[in-house]
């Protein structure tokens, strides 16, 4: 069987993550991707670095795999989290979750984007012109409110 | 003998991406201590503790083989 | 300019339409994907067929993207939807938006959906093994209650 | 002239894709009333009908070149 949940040190393909949870049952696939914006808060990023603990947040992803499959029966659900060097509008990752009806595909890949930036251990290192630096969640709201309480 | 893991900032300022040493009977508490003091690393408080892959109380004691992770807060996605 | 909403007569590729919405003011991309479901209430479908009133559906995309952009300011959106014969699992619509931060990609994906179900002329045969039918809206929803009040 | 377009059931229905007609003058709603008659479809009355790619009232009058499509309950996606 093919993996549902990885790292990757390579481009993500979306076409591929989608193709995992393709399937007769399902009706509806809600997919989010995650790409590099060039302003956060009027300040420019050259380019991003990604670090996992691979092994553990590739359990952790399968865990939130599991924990969407329960809240909505009938789903299936793929993720995948690039690592190392991103550039801007790189793909940093990928969430696919097909269902039988829509309204459930959209709570469950919310679901799924959240809890992940929740637990899995992955960090980003952002890079601008004048520094450089490892984002932790509380950082990443330091430059000012986020819209909507959040940030991507 | 224990592995200690480090990601991220941690990994940047200690320098050190594995350790290996003798920890068990340890709290994790007192790891976080003992990274703190050896590696001028107080930021390891802020850092949860993973023990062989899963999250873990400061109050947990290492057992002989376990891998210990520092955890900085996460930001993937 | 490459078009951003239209009809298609060949099976619809996802990373084309996210590739029009990729862009580096964007950290998120919400994907709407609709694909042929065999199971309807326990009812076997062999296969759907799609017609659509081209020109003026590719006009109400147009449309829908337009409120969107207004609703949602720095999103931008794609939206294609196939016609013909689709068979299970074949993708009859594709929706890809992006935003700067996560929370309305999903917002503006799912109103994206719910206006091209309401006002894109748009129709769907299905075709089961004792007989086959246009459906229309009131339809969809007369062998029962469907899950969350809505069907995709 | 008028072109008059059905789709789904309609089309399948009275058989017909497009019919060249000269409707200018009367209302949407005396097109729908024409239809329902001469093609036996009750069915019109459900649909919505377009006039050059727009959604019209019933009370609308037909200019000459007009567009008149039929939309039934639509499902697509």
């Amino acid at each position: 069987m093919k993996k549902h949940y990885w790292i990757s040190e390579k481009p993500l393909n979306i076409q591929g993550v989608v193709d995992l949870v393709i399937r007769p049952e399902a009706g509806a696939i809600n997919t989010f991707i995650g790409t590099v914006r060039e302003f956060t808060e009027g300040k420019q990023t050259l380019f991003l670095e990604y670090q996992a603990y691979a092994s553990m947040a590739e359990k952790k992803m399968k865990e939130i795999g599991e924990e969407i499959e329960q809240k909505w029966p009938g789903s299936k659900i793929a993720m995948a989290h690039r690592v190392g060097r991103l550039d801007i509008s790189e793909i940093a990752v990928v969430i696919a979750v097909s269902t039988p009806h829509r309204a459930s595909s959209y709570e469950a890949s919310r679901y799924a984007i959240e809890r992940m930036k929740e637990m899995v251990p992955i960090w980003k290192k952002e890079h601008w012109e004048d520094g450089e630096e490892w984002i932790g969640d509380q950082k990443e709201t330091k430059r000012g409110v986020p819209l909507e309480g959040e940030v991507t | 003998m224990n592995q200690v893991l480090f990601f991220a900032e941690l990994r940047e300022k200690t320098g050190v991406y594995k350790v290996d040493v003798e920890l068990t009977g340890f709290s994790v508490n007192q790891v976080k201590e003992w990274v703190a003091k050896d590696y001028s690393m107080p930021k390891v408080q802020d850092a949860m503790v993973a023990i062989n892959e899963e999250f873990a109380l400061n109050e947990t004691i290492i057992e002989n083989g376990d891998v210990i992770a520092f955890i900085p807060p996460v930001s993937g996605g």
